[in-house]
C-alpha cells in the first residue's frame, strides 16, 4: 500500500503526478533545487524539500527515506530511464513507479533492445555494424546509447561512412559516456508512431492504441495526436498486437512506449521502447479515458490492470501542442524571462497541464516546456479548430513562445490533410515565420496607448503598415 | 481630452502617430487617418479597445523600449523611434565583427584565442541553454580581436562574447 | 447556410456558445447591457452590440437584422423560453436557434404538456383542478405558466387547501401574468432526473441519457452529474424511450430535456420539458463526446442528427458544480464586488466554463452564477475525487462564493453513497456552514503578513484558534 | 529584521500578535508560541510560506478594516481588534431595532409608514437582488421610527434602512 510518493521531477509534469495523487489519497511530496525555489511544482505539493540535483539518484532516494514515501515516481526524462534511480529505489526497499531495472537496461542498449525485438518476431529496420552494401545507402549511424538526435549521422555515400561514424562516436562518448554506434537504413518519409502498453506484475499486458508524434522540430515532437490519420483499423490492430509483442518479451511492467516508424509504404519499424510515461500521454488519455498514473500507481501496488484489451476503445480525437519558451524564427532558441500574462484557454474539450503561472521565471536551467495544451474533439477536424481556437486565445507574455508557430502548423494544408512525416516543418520553412509586412493600425493604436513617454531607439521589423479599408476620416 | 505624439520606428522609417483621449475613448491620428476608438475595458497589461464597431483585445509588455504587442492572438514587436540621435546599433555596426549571445545561457567551451587566424563558419565557442547545445561560428574569415567571455560563464541573450576584425 | 449567429445572452453560457461558433467558423454577435458594458461575454464575440434589456425580443431581432446575423442562439433563462423571440425570429426571417414556437408554448403550460404527454403514453403525476380525495394528500399547488418554485404551495391536509391555492394564484399572477394554478400528488422524497434529447427537422429524435439533478437548493440546482447512481441499465431504457416518445409528441426540434421525478420505489414521472440548451448540459458532453452547441446549429441548418441512438455510449462519469456568488451560511443571498483574485484549478479531466476572470464586477443585476466547474473521470469515486481536488485549487476572492459548500457537499457521506434526493441540503443544514472554532494559526499568520498598520474594529466569529501540536518554542 | 505588533479580535478577545521578519522570513509571535517562517515567494495578493516544513499558500484580501484569508483551499474572516474605543456596533446594539439591508439590491416595495405599528414578523419592505426577492421582516413589534430607503433605490449590504423602536 502505498501512503507517500516522492515525485523525482519538476514543472508541468510533476504537477499532472500530484494532481492524481492527490485524487488517489496518497500524498505528494516534491523536489526542488535552487533554481526552483519559486516553481510552481514546488508550490503544488503536499510537501517538497531541496535538493542539489534532478540527477543525483541517491540524494533522491534519501530525501524518500528522510519523509517517509514508500514510493518514487520519476515523471519522464531526468532519471526516468537511468537505471540509477531504479536500482537505488530497489536497495531502499521503495518501490520504484516503473519497469524493473533490467527493463530500462536492455530498452536502453539500442543494440540489445533490436536483438530482443527480432527474437519476439518484431519488425526492425536492417542493420549493420560497418559497411553496408552501397545499395542500402541512405543509411543512418545512431548512438547505441542514445536518444534525442545526439551521435546520430545521415550518410548519403559509402566514402562519407568512417568520417560520419567516427564522429557520432564522438558525439555519444560525450553524451551518453557510451561510444558505440551502429548503422541502420535511412527511411526517407517516415512518420514517428507509437503504442502505448500497460503491463502488471500478473503478466498482463495490453495497448491503449497508437500516437502519431511526426511533427518534430530538432528531433523533438513539438505536436501529437490519436488516432493518427496514418493508422487503418488493420493496421492498428497489427501495431497493437507487435506492441504488445514487445513488451511481453521484456515482461513490461507499468506504463510505456513502443515507438515505431511507419513507411510511406505503410511498413511499420520497431524504433526504440521508452520506459516511462510519456510527455504526450494525455492525448491517450482523452481518447481512452484512462488515467495512466493512476494505473502506473495501482500496477506498482501490486494490482491487474484495471481493464481489458477488449474494454478498450478510442473515442474521438485529441491533440496536443507542447508550448515552449522558444523562438521559432530564430533557430527556435530557448528564450527565458518572467512571464507577466497568463492567460490560458477554457471552455470545452480543453485541458492544460501546466507549470508555470503569472510571475514564474523561466531560466536557462531546465528545459523549456512550459505547459501542454490538450483539446479533444469527437473528429480531427473539430479537434483542429478547436485547437486553433484554443492556441488563440492562450495570452503568455514576458517570455517568447512558440504559440503562433504552432497555430501556424495546426492552420496548413499539410497538417489538415493528415500527410504529416517528420521533415514537415524542414519542408514548410515558411511556417517558421509570422506573415511578414502587415501590422494592423490597432497593434500600433495598443501600443501607443501603453508607450510611456521616454522614448528608445532601435529598428522594427515591419515593412509597412496595414490599414482596413473601413477607417473614415472625421 | 488630453493629446500626445509619439514615434514609431517602422520598416526603418520615423512614424509619428498622435492621441487624444479622455478616459473613455479618444481618436488616433496616424498620417492623414482619423480613428475613433472608445475603451471597453483597461487592466494591468492592457485593455479592450473598440474600434469601428468591433472589439479588440489587447496586451502590451515593454522591455528595454521595445514593445511586445498581443492583439487578437497575434503579437507585435515595435520600437520606439529614436528622434534625431542615430541608433546604438547603428554606431556599432561598422569595422569588426561582434559574436554575441544568440540565446540566454552558460558558456561550455571557448576554442578560440585572441590573435588566432579564423576561417569563415569555423567554430568559436559553444554554449548550452536548458540542455541544449549551440556553437557560435565565426560568420566572416578574419582574426580573434577580442574575448569577452570565459568558459562556465552565464551569459544573457545579446551580450557581447567575442569580436572578429577583417 | 448560417454565416453569423446573435448570442441573445451573457455570462458563461454566452462565450460556451462562441467557443463553439468560433470553432464552426461561424461569425459570433453578442449582446451587452450597460451593467454588462465591462463584461467577459462583451468581450469574447467578434463583435457586440449594446441594448436596452436582454429580454426585449425585438430589440434583439432588431440588432440581428443591422448587424446581418441570420440566425438566433438564445442560450438559456432570459428569452430562451418565451414564444416572443421565436415568433419574433419567424417573423424576421431568421433562424431562431430551439423548437418551434408552438412546441414552446405548449410546454410552457403545464396543464397542456400533462396532457400531450398522457396522450403519449408518458406517465405522469396524479393531479386535480380542485379537491383531491383526502387520501392522496400531501399535495403540491403548482401555477399553470410556473418554474423555479414560484407560485408553488405544499399542501398537508384538505382544510389548507383554499388559502394555498389563493395564495399560489396571487404569485403566479405577479410572476407570470398566469394566475392557473393545479393540485398534483406530492412525491415525498424524490430525485431529480432529467433526460437529454435531440431531434431532427427528419424526424429523427434520440436521446444522451440522463442527468441527476438532484441537489438543489431554493428549488436550483448547484451540482448535477451523469450517469445517475439511481438508474440501472433498464431504467435507462425505459426513461430513455420515454423521453423519446414526448419529445416525438411534439416533433421536438434541437436540444431538449425532459424532466422527469424518480420517486423512492423507482418509478418516474413527467415533470416539464425544458425548450432549449441546459444549464447542465456539459455533463453529457463530458460522457457521450457530443457537441450540444454545434449539433444545435447543425439542426438548425436543416442537417440531419450527426449519430444514431446506437452509436450513443455513456463513458465515465461526469459532475458539474455552479460556482455562484452567494453566501450559503447567509441563507444564499447574493454577493456583489469585484473579483480580484481568480485562480481555476487546472489538470486532467477538469473544464470551466466560465463568464468572469480576475478584475470582473459581480452586480446586482443578473444571475449570480459565475462558472461552472466540470469535472470527468472513469468511475463516480474517481469523479468525486477530482471535484473535490478542484474545488480547494480554485481561488476566487473580492465575491463570497460557493466553492466551499460545494465542497462540503461533495465529500458528505450521502452524496458519496449516491443516496441523493432534492431536500439533502435541507436535511444537512450543517453543511451550510463551515466548521466552526477552527482558525489555523497559518490563517493568522497569513493575515498578519498581509495586514496593514491602522486599525478597525469589529468582531470576529471564531471561538478559538487552534494550533497544531507541531510548534515549537524557540 | 522588522517587528510589529498586530491585533485581532477573535471571539471578542483582543489578541496580540508580534511578526518579526526579513525579506526571506521571519517569526510569529503568538502568546507563548513563537513560530518561525520563510517565505517560498510572494505575489500581489498574497504567497506562499513555508512552517515547519510544509508550503502553505495563502491569498489575503482586505475590503474596510476586514481581512478575508485563503489559505490551503479554506477561507477564513478576521477583524483586527480595535484596541482601546468600543466599537461602532457595540454603540449602536442598544434601545431600537435598526433594519440593514441583508444583501446588495434594490429597494421594490416599502410596506410601512413611519409611525405606524407593526407586529414582529410583518413585512416592512421587499428587496430584489439578482432576480431574488426578499421580504424584510420585524424583528420585534413596535414603531416605525424611521425610514431611511424609498421603492426603487439601490442599497448596499449591511446599509440601514428602517428603524423601529419599542
Amino acid at each position: 500500500m502505498i501512503r507517500k510518493i516522492l515525485i523525482a521531477n519538476r514543472g508541468e509534469i510533476a504537477i499532472r503526478i500530484s494532481h492524481t495523487l492527490r485524487e488517489m489519497g496518497i500524498a505528494a511530496a516534491g523536489l526542488f533545487t535552487d533554481p526552483d525555489s519559486e516553481a510552481l511544482h514546488r508550490r503544488s505539493m503536499d510537501e517538497a524539500h531541496r535538493i542539489e540535483s534532478y540527477l543525483d539518484a541517491n540524494e533522491i532516494v534519501r530525501v524518500a527515506l528522510e519523509c517517509g514515501a514508500n514510493a518514487v515516481h520519476p515523471g519522464y526524462g531526468f532519471l526516468s530511464e537511468s537505471t540509477s534511480l531504479s536500482s537505488a529505489c530497489e536497495k531502499a526497499g521503495i518501490t520504484f513507479i516503473g519497469p524493473q531495472t533490467e527493463t530500462i537496461r536492455s530498452m536502453g542498449d539500442k543494440l540489445e533492445a533490436r536483438r530482443l525485438m527480432q527474437a519476439a518476431g518484431v519488425p526492425v529496420l536492417p542493420a549493420w555494424e560497418s559497411n553496408p552494401p552501397a545499395s542500402e545507402y541512405p543509411v543512418l549511424v545512431k548512438a547505441v546509447g542514445g536518444g534525442g538526435g545526439k551521435g546520430m549521422r545521415l550518410v548519403q555515400k559509402p566514402s562519407e561512412l568512417a568520417d560520419a561514424m567516427a564522429a557520432a562516436a564522438r558525439e555519444a562518448g560525450n553524451a551518453f559516456n557510451d561510444a558505440r554506434v551502429f548503422i541502420e537504413k535511412y527511411v526517407t518519409k517516415p512518420r514517428h508512431i507509437e503504442l502505448q502498453v500497460v503491463g502488471d506484475t500478473h503478466g498482463n499486458v495490453v495497448h491503449a492504441f497508437e500516437r502519431e508524434c511526426s511533427i518534430q522540430r530538432r528531433h523533438q515532437k513539438i505536436i501529437e495526436e490519436t488516432p493518427s490519420p496514418a493508422v487503418s483499423p488493420e493496421l492498428r490492430a497489427t501495431m497493437g498486437a507487435t506492441a504488445v509483442a514487445a513488451a511481453k518479451a521484456v515482461a513490461y511492467r507499468g506504463a510505456g512506449t513502443v515507438e515505431f516508424i511507419l513507411d510511406a509504404e505503410g511498413r511499420h519499424y520497431f524504433l526504440e521502447m521508452n520506459t516511462r510515461l510519456q510527455v504526450e500521454h494525455p492525448v491517450t488519455e482523452m481518447t481512452t479515458g484512462i488515467d495512466l498514473v493512476r494505473e502506473q500507481v495501482r500496477i506498482a501496488e501490486g494490482h491487474p490492470i484495471s481493464f481489458k484489451q477488449a474494454d478498450l476503445r478510442q473515442t474521438g480525437h485529441s491533440i496536443e501542442c507542447r508550448i515552449y519558451a522558444e523562438v521559432p524564427e530564430e533557430n527556435f532558441r530557448p528564450d527565458t524571462g518572467t512571464i507577466a500574462v497568463f492567460r490560458p484557454p477554457t471552455g470545452p474539450g480543453v485541458r492544460l497541464d501546466c507549470g508555470v503561472e503569472e510571475g514564474s521565471s523561466v531560466t536557462i536551467d531546465y528545459d523549456p516546456l512550459m505547459a501542454k495544451l490538450i483539446v479533444w474533439a469527437p473528429t480531427r477536424d473539430a479537434a483542429i479548430e478547436r485547437m486553433k481556437r484554443s492556441l488563440h486565445d492562450f495570452v503568455l507574455l514576458g517570455v517568447r513562445t512558440n504559440i503562433e508557430f504552432l497555430g501556424r502548423i495546426i492552420s496548413s494544408r499539410d497538417f489538415a490533410s493528415g500527410n504529416l512525416d517528420t521533415h514537415l516543418i524542414d519542408r514548410n520553412a515558411a511556417l517558421l515565420h509570422s506573415p511578414a509586412g502587415t501590422l494592423p493600425i490597432e497593434a500600433l493604436l495598443a501600443a501607443s496607448l501603453s508607450a510611456s513617454p521616454a522614448t528608445n531607439g532601435a529598428s522594427s521589423s515591419f515593412s509597412n503598415v496595414w490599414t482596413s479599408g473601413a477607417w473614415r476620416n472625421t | 481630452m488630453t493629446g500626445r505624439e509619439l514615434h514609431w520606428e517602422i520598416d526603418g522609417q520615423d512614424v509619428a502617430v498622435r492621441i487624444e483621449e479622455s478616459t473613455a475613448g479618444g481618436i488616433f491620428r496616424f498620417g492623414e487617418q482619423n480613428i475613433p476608438f472608445t475603451y471597453i475595458s483597461r487592466h494591468r497589461h492592457g485593455g479592450w479597445v473598440s474600434v469601428d464597431g468591433k472589439p479588440h483585445e489587447f496586451y502590451v509588455l515593454q522591455d528595454r523600449g521595445s514593445h511586445t504587442v498581443w492583439l487578437d492572438g497575434r503579437t507585435y514587436r515595435l520600437e520606439r523611434a529614436n528622434k534625431g540621435r542615430p541608433s546604438e546599433a547603428a554606431e556599432l555596426a561598422r569595422g569588426d565583427c561582434r559574436i554575441t549571445a544568440l540565446m540566454p545561457g552558460r558558456i561550455l567551451r571557448i576554442e578560440v584565442a585572441v590573435g588566432d587566424t579564423v576561417a569563415e563558419k569555423q567554430i568559436l565557442a559553444t554554449m548550452e541553454s536548458m540542455k541544449m547545445e549551440t556553437s557560435l561560428l565565426a560568420p566572416m574569415a578574419g582574426r580573434v580581436a577580442a574575448i569577452h567571455c570565459r568558459p562556465g560563464q552565464i551569459v544573457e541573450m545579446g551580450e557581447l562574447l567575442i569580436v572578429i576584425e577583417e
